[in-house]
């Protein structure tokens, strides 16, 4: 038997490895795949909690937030290859016509 | 079986659903090179009726699809702004995109997908709903943001937009889960009825990344940092768009997220967040030079003072936040279209020195502007000033005596940058030849719309505001 | 046992697989570390008696979501990342926030009462369980996920089209 | 529970016992499918096909085995070696996970135990399957990507695109046999097909609605499995050999064998879910009962493998352009109006 709360413990590490990833690389890519991999966490702690309140509308979220990512990998994509096509890099600090 | 009445309820949503549909399958028949102001006709035609079916909603209150959307006088208040600001937008949008050779009609599809997802936004009662339609409008608005591609500039905002957007959505998503986690469920009302017996620590931080989430898609500080370049890229009709459907419907959705739920522990956050706003963004405005940006801030600031009402009581403040929400929309979309007129080809003219001596170039329409950056400021007589008003006098009455004076102090702090754009078009001389195209009827149109209501507001808030004092009164029951 | 034995296992692969996503500098590494990571997480699903769930993690995230990722990185032939420094900003605010919300995060989960053992696979969460809620409770935001496919491939296409 | 009525320990042994009958078996299918399609395309072409090594040349697998094992093992330079390493193992441990829940017969009596033939069953067992196939499109993806060489690339770009969008029409295909089954379990599949009509029509989803899901399957599994006349990934006129140009000796033999292995999957998926897996007359004593089923499935898959080739011996290989306005614009509407139809059928009747 395994608390649930481990499980949950686990969503958090992975979701805080998604930010730090947000914040230090410097791929867009990669910086994507960042927030993928914060999506997933939270996808976890879903069907965790699903579990302890024995909900199954928990695991029907982590269903929308698959459509969800599955859509805004689709538009994230098609705007990081239409980047590429004006900058020829993925550094998001050569991508600078706008200052931050 | 499905009641006929769920579909009546549904029936804004599902009209512009059918017309974006319109404009996507007719889109492909266009020959290359023809015109595309007839998509823009039938997605204006999609918007008003969208708008009618918002009104003939009124006798059709109530819960639908298995509690998944609760019509009710608020949902169908903000149906009618994000419905209002669609048309004027896509009636802003005709001469835009012949100018900057945008042959896209799935620019008007993209317009009213989105605002299906707006109006979701604010009649959705379900968490899972909530979180579809914020990202439909969210996706949709990133999209438009890259819409002049052969622009770097506009796609570089779009890769922004969208990675930060995306970032600020996973928060949102922690949240939802976190929520779900301390109470079992996703329904606002069921949320609520567990919290009323006591809430965890679970439910304090879940509230606390809902708001992070919805704080970036409102562009209050400190989520703000992606609103100036993103302002600045996007295309200027499509900023009108983003820069205040999508934020309607976010606060429409923190209204009901925070009163509905009677969610515990906001109150500092957004006294935080509300004071951050105010402050960085009139700081920030005071030393812009691009128009589009200095309105950028100008809206960071703005959502500051919508939050102020949000930290008020609840009745007066909600209705307060209303208000608010309609007055900014009337002004901001106002302020961008001109600068939509005046950028011209690819989009070149947008800082201060080209509007200098716009008031002999094109009085008119630098009277028009004029006007809109006196409500901006909250001069009496423009809907700005009675919005201003609301908000603080809610604040007012429930003691929240500095937040009132910070707001105040920077309402006159952001007096400065308003009248900077003033003074520039009627007092500066024009550095360099700056050429001001003739004012399209579509366009004027929309101008008129967002004048006459922004004089409106001003000058007879009664109905809108008796109309807020009611919607606030469903929400909290 | 068995199920604390098989949590850990998957838990560690997840993790480091996470670290090594960061860890990597060529994308397609870290592409490959977050399939990984997702394949640990539905066998996670799996312990907690998701199985439907974990089937389509496997189908739609691992299978569909990154070898599109991949697809583009071999489409864009994107080397490794260069280390430039990065926006100030975003390390001196966001790694302390990080931390904060970590520990916000952290200490509310501890105060959650979360610690009951469920046993394993207790919620089971078969394909008619989910059908059922999907289309009846859940019906409205099932149908308006097509407004957002669709509205994502309208974006895609006229983001990604070459000008004529 | 996954023990059913053994113990543990007989759990354990039958599971070993099964594998090592089920990947002897699959192998020498495979090397034997290679055998079959070499005699036959020879025989469509007008030529013998191998005769040299053994009679009917039925030891040249063996002999082709032997020459991928004593060959070179040249690794290019340039490639990125982790990843041009794991490519083709990670195609072929795929396909063979796949076999694994491929039931090929009703469960049998040994000692007293009752022991299903099938490694394992699952609930889920369709749904694991369409996932090990979505993972293995990172064996020729990685394998295009990481030789470092523009043939390879193109293929590898080629194939995954190809996968990808066949596996949609291939999914869907499915959805309507599911419809009728209301289960994803194999084995609860090919139960719901027992029984016929009058007598001798089989109750087979095939003759129960489904034949246009039928060859909206088999097409997408020649292009899932890069199949002619959608082996464009391997166009060896225009991209050499496609995303396994660069690789050689056991490192091809691995692409190779997953390929035909894959082909046998995708005929026993076949016989599964559209022509009553491994249902069929039963007569005779005991061990005929035993026998019998498994004899049958096997013909169907035989069958399969057979159109296999005819239609490599047959048919002329697509444009590129075409192949994939073929999967978009025909089999994913085409599949989609099966399941729309399928489940309007359905609903009416109940």
């Amino acid at each position: 038997m395994v608390p649930i709360s481990y499980y949950l413990v686990l969503s958090a590490i992975l979701f805080a490895c998604g930010v730090l990833g947000f914040l230090i690389k410097r791929n867009v890519i990669t910086i994507f795949m960042s927030i993928e991999l914060m999506l997933n966490a939270v996808n976890l702690s879903f069907v965790a909690f699903a579990s302890y309140w024995q909900a199954l509308s928990g695991q029907v979220f982590v269903f929308f937030v698959m459509v969800v990512a599955a859509a805004e990998a689709a538009v994230g994509l098609a705007i990081i290859i239409a980047v590429f096509r004006t900058r020829q890099t993925l550094n998001p600090d050569r991508v600078n016509l706008l200052k931050l | 079986m499905i009641p006929s009445t769920d579909y009546i309820r549904l029936l804004p949503e599902l009209i512009l659903i059918v017309f974006g549909l319109l404009v996507m399958l007719i889109e492909p028949l266009l020959g290359e090179h023809n015109n595309r102001k007839g998509l823009g006709a039938i997605a204006l035609m999609g918007a008003v009726l969208s708008i009618l079916a918002s009104f003939y909603q009124t006798g059709y209150e109530g819960a639908a699809f298995f509690d998944m959307i609760h019509v009710d006088t608020f949902s169908i208040f903000f149906h009618v702004l994000i419905g209002l600001i669609a048309a004027v937008v896509i009636l802003a949008s005709f001469e835009y995109l012949n100018l900057q050779q945008i042959r896209y009609g799935e620019y008007y599809g993209l317009i009213l997908l989105s605002s299906v997802g707006m109006m979701l936004m604010s009649s959705a009662v379900e968490l899972v709903l909530i979180f579809i339609a914020l990202e439909i409008s969210s996706i949709g608005t990133y999209i438009l943001a890259g819409f002049r591609r052969n622009a770097p500039i506009s796609i570089e905002s779009s890769m922004k937009y969208f990675l930060l957007g995306s970032f600020a959505t996973a928060f949102f998503l922690y949240g939802v889960a976190l929520m779900f986690g301390a109470t079992g469920s996703t329904s606002v009302y069921t949320i609520a009825t567990t919290l009323a017996q006591g809430a965890t620590p679970l439910a304090y931080v879940g509230i606390a990344l809902m708001f992070v989430g919805l704080g970036f898609k409102v562009a209050s500080a400190p989520f703000h940092i992606w609103t100036p370049d993103v302002y600045e890229g996007a295309p200027a009709p499509v900023v009108a768009f983003m820069s205040t459907g999508p934020k309607a419907a976010a606060f429409a959705v923190l209204l009901r997220v925070l009163f509905a739920t009677e969610a515990p522990g906001w109150f500092w956050l957004i006294w935080a967040s509300a004071v951050l706003s105010m402050t960085l963004g009139n700081i920030g405005a005071l030393v812009q030079n691009n128009v589009k940006r200095l309105l950028a801030y100008s809206s960071i600031a703005q959502a500051g003072y919508i939050l102020v009402a949000f930290a008020a009581a609840k009745d007066i403040g909600i209705s307060a936040v209303i208000f608010y929400a309609a007055a900014y929309a009337a002004m901001n979309v106002g302020a961008f279209a001109v600068a939509s007129h005046l950028a011209n080809v690819g989009e070149k003219y947008v800082t201060l020195d080209d509007y200098a001596g716009l008031g002999r170039r094109a009085p008119g329409l630098a009277a028009v502007l004029t006007i809109f950056m006196l409500s901006l400021i909250g001069i009496p007589v423009t809907g700005g000033f009675l919005a201003k008003f609301y908000v603080f006098q809610a604040a007012m009455q429930s003691h929240l005596t500095g937040l009132v004076i910070i707001g105040v102090i920077n309402s006159a702090v952001a007096a400065y940058y308003y009248l900077r754009v003033i003074v520039y078009m009627y007092m500066r001389e024009p550095q360099r030849d700056v050429p001001v195209l003739k004012m399209p009827f579509a366009l004027g149109v929309s101008l008129a719309a967002c004048l006459a209501a922004t004089i409106y507001l001003g000058v007879l808030p009664g109905r809108i505001l008796d109309y807020a004092m009611a919607s606030a009164r469903v929400l909290v029951r | 046992m068995l199920h604390l034995a098989l949590f850990l296992i998957f838990g560690v692969i997840a993790v480091v697989g996470a670290i090594n996503l960061i860890a990597q500098t060529h994308p397609i590494n870290s592409a490959l570390s977050l399939v990984v990571v997702m394949g640990s997480l539905a066998a996670e699903y799996l312990l907690l008696g998701a199985e439907f769930l974990g089937a389509i993690q496997v189908i739609v995230y691992a299978g569909a979501i990154m070898v599109l990722f991949v697809f583009t990185i071999m489409l864009l032939n994107a080397g490794a990342e260069e280390q430039t420094r990065g926006s100030k900003v975003a390390i001196i605010i966001g790694i302390p926030g990080m931390v904060i919300g970590s520990v916000a995060v952290a200490w509310a989960l501890i105060r959650a009462h979360t610690g009951a053992e469920v046993p394993v696979g207790s919620l089971y969460g078969s394909a008619q369980g989910i059908g059922h809620l999907l289309f009846r409770d859940f019906l409205l935001p099932f149908e308006i996920t097509s407004v957002l496919i669709l509205i994502a491939i309208m974006g895609a296409v006229v983001l990604a089209r070459r000008e004529s | 529970m996954p023990t059913g009525n053994l113990s543990v320990t007989t759990f354990v042994i039958a599971s070993i016992i099964k594998i090592a009958i089920v990947l002897w078996v699959l192998l020498t299918a495979v090397a034997y499918t290679v055998w079959l399609e070499r005699k036959v395309v020879g025989h469509i072409q007008n030529r013998w096909g191998p005769t040299r090594v053994g009679p009917f040349g039925l030891l040249q697998p063996l002999a082709d085995g032997l020459k991928f094992i004593f060959k070179e093992d040249l690794t290019p330079p340039y490639v990125h070696k982790f990843l041009y390493i794991l490519a083709p193992m990670l195609a072929l441990s795929m396909s063979l996970i796949a076999i694994c829940l491929i039931p090929f017969g009703n469960s049998v009596n040994i000692a007293g135990m009752n022991i299903p033939l099938q490694i394992t069953d699952t609930n889920i067992a369709l749904l694991i399957i369409l996932g090990i196939t979505s993972i293995a499109v990172y064996g020729v993806a990685l394998a295009g990507w990481s030789s470092n060489s523009k043939y390879s690339l193109l293929g590898g770009l080629r194939a995954s695109a190809q996968m990808i969008s066949y596996e949609v029409a291939l999914g869907l295909s499915l959805v309507g046999v599911l419809i009728l089954c209301g289960t994803f379990s194999l084995h609860g599949i090919v139960e719901a097909q027992t029984g016929t009509w009058f007598g001798f029509i089989p109750k087979w989803n095939i003759f129960k609605g489904q034949f246009i899901a039928f060859f909206i399957y088999i097409m997408a599994a020649y292009a899932e499995t890069n199949r002619i006349p959608f082996d464009l990934p391997e166009a060896e006129t225009e991209l050499v050999a496609g995303y396994h140009t660069e690789y050689s000796s056991m490192k091809f033999a691995m692409f190779f064998m997953a390929e035909y292995s894959n082909m046998v999957t995708v005929a026993c998926l076949a016989s599964i879910l559209f022509l009553g897996g491994w249902t069929g007359p039963v007569f005779g004593p005991p061990i005929l009962h035993a026998l019998l089923p498994i004899f049958w499935f096997a013909l169907r898959v035989l069958f399969f493998i057979f159109v296999y080739i005819w239609v490599r011996g047959t048919l002329p290989r697509f444009r590129y352009d075409q192949l994939m306005s073929f999967a978009w614009k025909f089999l994913l509407p085409l599949a989609i109006a099966n399941v729309m139809i399928t489940a309007l059928v359905v609903a009416l009747r109940s």
